[in-house]
């Protein structure tokens, strides 16, 4: 009995091991089934545009470009396991991995024994800590994204006085941090730093307190559906300091979830210029909607820049096509992408970051500069 | 021996048991009976530590038991067998006897997990067991699953465990409720041979003839408090006691009566002779 | 025995064969075996249902990112911090379960979920020492007398070595005077303290060493993954290693294991169908327990009876 | 009526049958599939003419099958009305009212605790409730399963007056029973069993005049 | 000051309110078969989506009281039979198997309803159109909106009805038999499955008007939003004494109480050193100290450990 179960489970172990082989393989993996997966499906979305795009225009040195999706729950431990699956698929090049920097971290420690050629979306100051050359992230870290609303708050607004609010996450905690030090720094007070679980849905009692503080802006790093929720809440409480959000806000469901009326005037960084800022992105966004049948996702854009990243590489890599030459191919990166130019230091970080601020108005997101 | 002095147990405004006195000497066999309710059961669940008395002290051997947790009074060598059977029904018959036998200190026991003490007193518990098994004449169950015996095996599997652990006193909750007379007549030879010079054996039953065969001592009790006390031919003839408990000696004839009146008017069933099945 | 002993050696050497993915997944089911067989002496043997077993797995593998990371700069040596996590999970085990333990049933469930959960708050929250929500990233790849464990394949020899080790103790374990006393507390709490077993003792004692067995399989966690946060900690992964004690048999240690083969293979094989990962998955651990509500394999047919029928035949 | 499982019985309308034997001789069991708790492998029970084998055992009771089950089991957590309403049964002739007067008349106890929960009756009380609240089905089949368990020689008395009461008002009675000498007394007819088999059968009187049966089933002379 | 308790107060009462709900449904269920039914929260979320597409249908909610009633009601019953359906397919065999078996199997269904409202309902935050009346007014100060006020008469009623049909009816007479012994029950003639089939019915029916208020009042819906309140209903339901329903009301707004007032209160009192974000575990906390002085929570039955045999509890 226990001599079957163990021929059937190594059997079951190398039937896992050979996965599909194709011409060339472009793996992704982030949250596909838990509550952050709208995030990395509509992400998901945005690469295999382009990589269809690029099909369609003849592939990669007459190779077509296979996309796999996979799941990783935003779980560590899973990022690792796929990330393992990904290195060990021979003609798997590069990924676009991972959507969590909790999850990043972890996985590009084993992309970076196989060689893989990394491109992620995770926006954490560590992921890049570790050097690994093989990894690359074409966004702004936390470090662009909750400076540059500090300096607005402070320069732009002459903002004193902040409270600042976050979700507990990896990603809230960051840029919040970030924005403290920037406006602190900058000679601003922050009068509370306060964290709530990141189930949260009612903040009535935070902003009990945060209305005495009487601040003149307040900062949320967290992402929808509680940032909306938060919104909305201040207002109803009669707050009526200027809210900063992250990226994760950049989203009508945001300006839905607060109403309207709540999220005018509230201020949301970004690493993209608005869709209907320049011809691409208007273009982008319409055929993203024709291919899902769906309004592109925060990260679609990004998703779109990323896997353009990937593909240019492999078309630089020159006549041998593997990860040994996609690597400073990519490193060797330098064009303008639909949200801007993409190009490299030596630690994988874009050379000059973009941000951009919007801010609601009339039920729309409008650029503020 | 086993000591109620002066025990009270009030439930809320309840008094169960009302400044109850009992001594039962280790060698004889004491019974208590009496009518449902009259606090039989609170009195053994005192002993043996699931209530706590309100007021009084119960002895063993000089040893207060009233404050003791309940697994401190086992330890304190006092068993008991249940009204409703409380076996270990997942274990085998054998490993139902073991547990009475692990050994005390918490220690000892993890060290034995652990392998770092030799499994000698195992082996002995073991044996021990066996024996008791062999007394009892069931032996042959050893290795059956609690669960899956007969009524019958059960409440003998459950007197074993109450004495493997060698007690200094021993409360019998209704043992023969639910046996047969033949199983009673059983039952009562084991009791009979329970007897000895430094066990005290308590027997709480409702079987009167059970009762007054192999008891040497009574204890009446009813509405909470000790009705009499006495032998058993004491009991028999005390008038009290027969209205509380027994009954009128003529009860068994009116039942009679009343079930001959309703026969005559009745069908019998024709032609219906005495069948033996085949064996 | 002698097919029990060749099984641990057969998986090494079939190890030897795996490509790395499939490696690490062999890792990870007999980490989760041995977390099973952990967590299989409080609800196997005992019968206590602990729906917070993550919390000492925790507690190991924080110890280990803590001690043995940049966080505080301090480099302790792989077998000493097993040694330090065990014991500080063991201990986490005896102060939760001196005021818990006498709480009966799902009572007792919901208590342990919460104190799952505080810790899995507290990791989050106290910035200062666990570096919150960020977790602590670059944990010392594990080093024993010398040898560098940094492959999928060297942790598989540790986990082989581990989960036979834990094998042989929850064997012995069961079989002992102390199990025979668990037994009677899961089968009738009362009437084994009427037989003299102090049962708050030695329902500590599983409890203590369900969690010391936990914490080992934290510290080993965290030194394979080289990174913590409490994502890793969830209610969800306690239930994971429930799942793989009842999915695989309550009680049985063979049936431990091969629950938590089924429950970390089977996701993996999903994976295929992206979207409807989770759906199948539920689906298929619907249809798993309908099947076998009592576990793949049942309580009596473990490794005692094995060694019976091995030598009787 | 008949059992067949190695065993067939018979009571006709009215009667008073007894089955003793020793524990674990399948006595129990017996009453079990008879009111379809338990399924038998094989062969057929007919009740008023009908087969009922594989009929549920809601369906048994109410068909006009009263089952007092061994060791009473009453709803500890209602009150002693709540049992009884628990045990009424629409449509099979008597009203709600009718029933409870009828079972207050022959337990004069429950009538005066009405209200207060059943966990706090003594055994005798609880057996009582236990057969009236089958008495709310208006049954005209009782099974008793060892209604004299644990209980005092007095109540033990009350409770056979009473079932004779039941058996005088047409109701038949299929009595399993330990104490030998109370069944010979007020049954009709007797089974005794052993190993799951019909040992031996006949009317009571015939029985209780039968030296076998008398060493076999009655006690010895204490 | 005084407004400012008022305020909390009436907003506690509301998330009470919602949470007693919740809990409603897993004390009844757990009451009749002792099983802990994690699929429960998953019928909140999925009440909560339901309801959206029967408003849809019913040309959308705006403004129509009406069709927002109608729709609940046609929630009410979608969900209830769902709730029948999963009973019948995924615990129903297992009845008399071991304890553990039907709780896992609800885990399994918890996830399998959770991923069809993923896949169906889409992962994106459901803007919720709010069922409720709009507006606001103020008693002493503190601002009451008529969302609140109708989730606590909602609240109130369901509680109410149902706290009647189980004590007071011969229907619930039938439910409380079942829950003490489902074979006793079918010997006096009751079909055990009748009220097992109706406390599956009515838990997760009340559970999704749940959704739907929560939802409302939020304005929030998300395919993964049940996990967590789920918890916590549970934890209210555990606080209030299982199996109870008074307990699982006064556990639910117990809850509601602390979560709000020690949010709102604990960081000022530790001056910062406990913030919002340890919201999650002031319950749990709560529920340990309580369950330490009375372990079968605030409302349930003290069990005599020689009255009721307590055998193997898994």
């Amino acid at each position: 009995m226990r001599t079957v179960t163990l021929i059937s489970t190594a059997a079951l172990l190398v039937g896992l091991s050979s996965a599909a082989r194709a011409d060339i393989v472009i793996g992704s993996a982030g949250p596909l089934t838990n509550s952050e997966s709208l995030f990395g499906t509509t992400w998901m979305n945005g690469m295999e545009l382009a990589i269809r795009q690029a099909n369609d225009a003849g592939g990669v040195g007459g190779q077509k470009l296979v996309f796999q999706r996979e799941d990783d729950g935003g779980d560590p431990k899973q990022g690792t396991l796929v990330a393992q699956k990904q290195c060990d698929n021979t003609s798997m090049l590069a990924v676009i991995a991972n959507f969590n920097s909790g999850v990043t971290i972890p996985s590009s420690d084993v992309y970076h024994r196989c060689g893989m050629p990394q491109v992620t979306n995770s926006s954490n100051p560590k992921v890049t800590k570790a050097g690994y050359p093989n990894l690359f992230r074409p966004i702004a870290n936390d470090l662009s994204q909750g400076a540059a609303p500090a300096e607005y708050a402070l320069k732009t607004l002459g903002a004193k006085k902040a409270a600042i609010v976050h979700d507990k996450q990896a990603f809230g905690q960051g840029v919040a941090e970030v924005f403290q030090d920037v406006f602190k720094k900058g000679g601003g007070t922050v009068t509370s730093f306060s964290g709530v679980a990141q189930t949260d849905v009612d903040f009535s009692a935070l902003l009990t307190t945060i209305k005495n503080e009487n601040p003149d802006v307040i900062y949320f790093g967290g992402i929808m559906p509680a940032i909306g929720l938060f919104v909305k809440q201040a207002r109803e409480f009669g707050i009526t300091a200027k809210v900063f959000g992250a990226d994760s806000a950049f989203t009508p469901d945001f300006i839905q979830g607060a109403g309207p009326e709540n999220a005018e005037g509230a201020i949301v960084s970004f690493q993209a210029p608005p869709y209907d800022s320049s011809p691409q992105l208007q273009e982008f966004a319409k055929t993203y909607k024709a291919a899902f049948k769906e309004d592109p996702g925060p990260y679609s854009a990004y998703g779109y820049m990323e896997a353009q990243v990937v593909i240019n590489g492999m078309k630089a890599a020159g006549a041998s096509i593997t990860r040994a030459t996609i690597v400073p191919a990519i490193a060797k990166s330098d064009f303008d992408s639909i949200v801007g130019h993409v190009s490299f230091q030596p630690n994988g970080e874009l050379t000059k970051p973009f941000i951009f601020l919007y801010t609601v108005k009339n039920g729309k997101f409008e650029l503020l500069k | 021996m086993l000591v109620f002095d002066h025990v009270t147990k009030r439930f809320g405004a309840n008094t169960a048991i009302d400044d109850v006195s009992l001594t039962i000497r280790p060698g004889v066999i004491t019974a208590v009976i009496g009518p449902n309710g009259a606090g039989k059961s609170t009195l053994v669940n005192m002993a043996a530590g699931s209530f706590r008395t309100t007021s009084g002290r119960i002895l063993l051997d000089d040893v207060a038991l009233q404050d003791l947790p309940k697994y401190k009074i086992a330890r304190a060598g006092l068993s008991r067998t249940y009204q409703n059977i409380r076996l270990f029904d997942g274990l085998t018959v054998l490993q139902n006897l073991e547990v009475a036998l692990v050994p005390r200190s918490l220690p000892r026991l993890i060290m034995q997990a652990f392998g770092l003490s030799p499994g000698s007193s195992e082996a002995e518990a073991r044996s021990d067991c066996e024996t008791v098994l062999q007394r009892l004449g069931i032996a042959h169950l050893g290795e059956r699953h609690a669960g899956s015996l007969a009524y019958g095996q059960q409440k003998l599997v459950e007197l074993a465990r109450a004495i493997v652990a060698r007690p200094r006193a021993i409360l019998l909750d209704e043992p023969a409720a639910g046996l047969n007379h033949g199983e009673t007549d059983e039952l009562k030879a084991h009791i009979q041979a329970l007897r000895s010079p430094d066990l005290a054996i308590v027997l709480i039953e409702h079987d009167m003839k059970l009762i007054m065969s192999v008891s040497d001592e009574i204890y009446v009790m009813a509405r909470g408090a000790v009705l009499a006390h006495g032998t058993p031919e004491a009991i028999r003839g005390n008038r009290q006691v027969q209205e509380a408990y027994l009954g009128q000696p003529g009860a068994m004839g009116t039942i009679e009566a009343a079930a001959r009146g309703r026969r005559n008017r009745i069908r019998v069933r024709a032609g219906e002779g005495l069948a033996w099945g085949q064996p | 025995m002698i097919p029990m002993a060749l099984m641990p050696i057969a998986v090494i050497v079939f190890g030897q064969f795996l490509p790395a993915y499939p490696l690490r997944i062999l890792d990870l089911v007999l980490l989760y075996a041995m977390l099973g067989l952990g967590l299989n002496i409080v609800v196997g043997y005992a019968g206590l249902l602990d729906l917070g077993y993550v919390a000492f797995y925790a507690i190991g593998a924080y110890t280990y990112a803590l001690l043995a990371s940049p966080q505080f700069d301090l480099h302790l040596p792989f077998l000493l911090v097993l040694l330090i996590g065990a014991g500080l999970a063991a201990l986490a085990g005896v102060l939760l379960g001196i005021p818990v333990l006498r709480l009966r049933g799902d009572y007792l469930a919901i208590v342990t979920l919460g104190f799952g959960e505080i810790i899995r708050v507290l990791m989050n929250n106290l910035d200062g020492l666990t570096n919150g929500p960020q977790g602590i990233a670059r944990i010392d790849e594990a080093v024993i007398f010398g040898w560098h464990l940094s492959t999928p394949l060297d942790y598989l020899y540790l986990l082989v070595v581990l989960v036979v080790l834990t094998f042989l103790f929850v064997w012995r374990l069961q079989e002992s005077s102390l199990g025979i006393a668990l037994a009677a507390v899961r089968e009738d709490q009362d009437a084994a303290r009427g037989c003299g077993i102090d049962t708050t003792g030695v329902k500590l004692v599983a409890f203590a060493t369900s969690a010391t067995i936990g914490g080992i399989g934290g510290v080993v966690f965290a030194s394979m993954q080289q990174f913590v946060s409490p994502e890793s900690f969830t209610f969800w992964e306690s239930l994971s290693i429930v799942l793989v004690v009842v999915v695989g048999g309550l009680g049985n240690p063979f049936g431990v294991i091969l629950g938590a083969a089924l429950l970390v293979v089977m996701p993996e094989l999903l994976r295929a169908y992206a979207d409807y990962r989770q759906l199948l998955y539920g689906i298929a651990l619907v249809l798993i327990i309908l099947a076998r509500p009592m576990g793949l394999i049942r309580r009596e047919y473990g490794p005692s009876w094995l060694v019976r029928r091995m030598t009787r035949a | 009526m008949k059992v067949l499982h190695g065993v067939s019985l018979e009571l006709f309308a009215g009667e008073v049958v007894c089955i003793i034997g020793p524990n674990g001789a399948g006595k129990t069991t017996l009453l079990r599939t008879l009111s379809g708790l338990c399924r038998p492998t094989d062969g057929r029970i007919a009740f008023k003419g009908e087969q009922v084998e594989g009929t549920k055992p809601f369906q048994m009771a109410r068909r006009g099958l009263g089952h007092c089950p061994e060791g009473r089991r009453v709803f500890q957590h209602l009150s002693i009305e709540e049992n009884l309403i628990a045990g009424f049964l629409p449509g099979r002739g008597k009203s709600r009212a009718e029933l409870f007067s009828e079972v207050y008349t022959l337990f004069p106890v429950l009538g005066e605790r009405r209200t207060q929960s059943a966990s706090r009756l003594s055994g005798g009380q609880q057996q009582m409730l236990a057969i009236g609240r089958a008495l709310m089905g208006n049954p005209e089949l009782l099974l008793l399963d060892e209604p004299s368990l644990g209980l005092a020689p007095l109540i033990i008395h009350q409770i056979f007056e009473i079932v004779i009461q039941l058996a005088e008002r047409g109701v038949s009675i299929i009595l399993v029973e330990q104490n030998v000498d109370l069944s010979f007394e007020i049954a009709d007819f007797i089974y005794a069993f052993d190993h799951g088999r019909v040992h031996c059968s006949g009317p009571a009187e015939m029985l209780r005049g039968d030296e076998r049966v008398r060493d076999m089933y009655l006690p010895r002379v204490a | 000051m005084a407004t400012l308790l008022l305020q909390q107060a009436i907003n506690a009462l509301t998330v009470g309110a919602i949470y007693a709900l919740i809990a409603l449904g897993y004390t009844m269920v757990y009451g009749v078969l002792r099983l802990i039914n994690f699929a429960h929260s998953e019928m909140f979320t999925a009440g909560a989506f339901v309801a959206v597409f029967a408003a849809s249908l019913l040309g959308g909610v705006a403004g129509h009281p009406g069709v927002a009633l109608a729709a609940g009601f046609a929630t009410f019953l979608a969900i209830g039979f769902l709730g029948v359906a999963v009973e019948t397919v995924a615990y129903r065999p297992l009845r008399g198997t071991s304890r553990l078996a039907p709780m896992l199997s609800a885990l399994g269904m918890a996830v399998v309803i959770q991923n069809v409202v993923m896949l169906v309902g889409g992962r994106r935050p459901l803007i919720y159109p709010s069922f409720l009346p709009r507006g606001v007014f103020q008693i002493a100060g503190a601002v009451v909106t008529y969302k609140q006020i109708t989730i606590l008469a909602v609240a109130l009623v369901l509680m109410v009805g149902l706290e009647l049909l189980v004590s007071r009816t011969s229907l619930g007479v039938k439910i409380r038999a079942v829950a003490e012994s489902a074979e006793t029950a079918s010997l006096v003639g009751i079909n055990p499955n009748l009220p097992i089939a109706l406390i599956f019915f009515v838990g997760p029916g009340l559970g999704a008007v749940a959704g739907i208020l929560y939802a409302s009042y939020y304005g929030v819906a998300t395919f993964s939003m049940g996990f967590i309140i789920g918890m916590k209903a549970f934890t209210a339901a555990i606080l209030g004494g299982i199996g109870s329903i008074p307990g699982a009301v006064l556990g639910g707004l117990l809850l509601g109480f602390i979560e709000t007032f020690a949010t709102a209160w604990m960081p000022a009192l530790t001056h910062g050193l406990i913030g919002t974000e340890y919201r999650d575990i002031f319950a749990f906390s709560v529920l340990v100290i309580i369950l330490l002085f009375r372990p079968a929570g605030l409302l349930g039955e003290h069990v005599s450990e020689e009255t009721m045999v307590y055998k193997r509890d898994f």
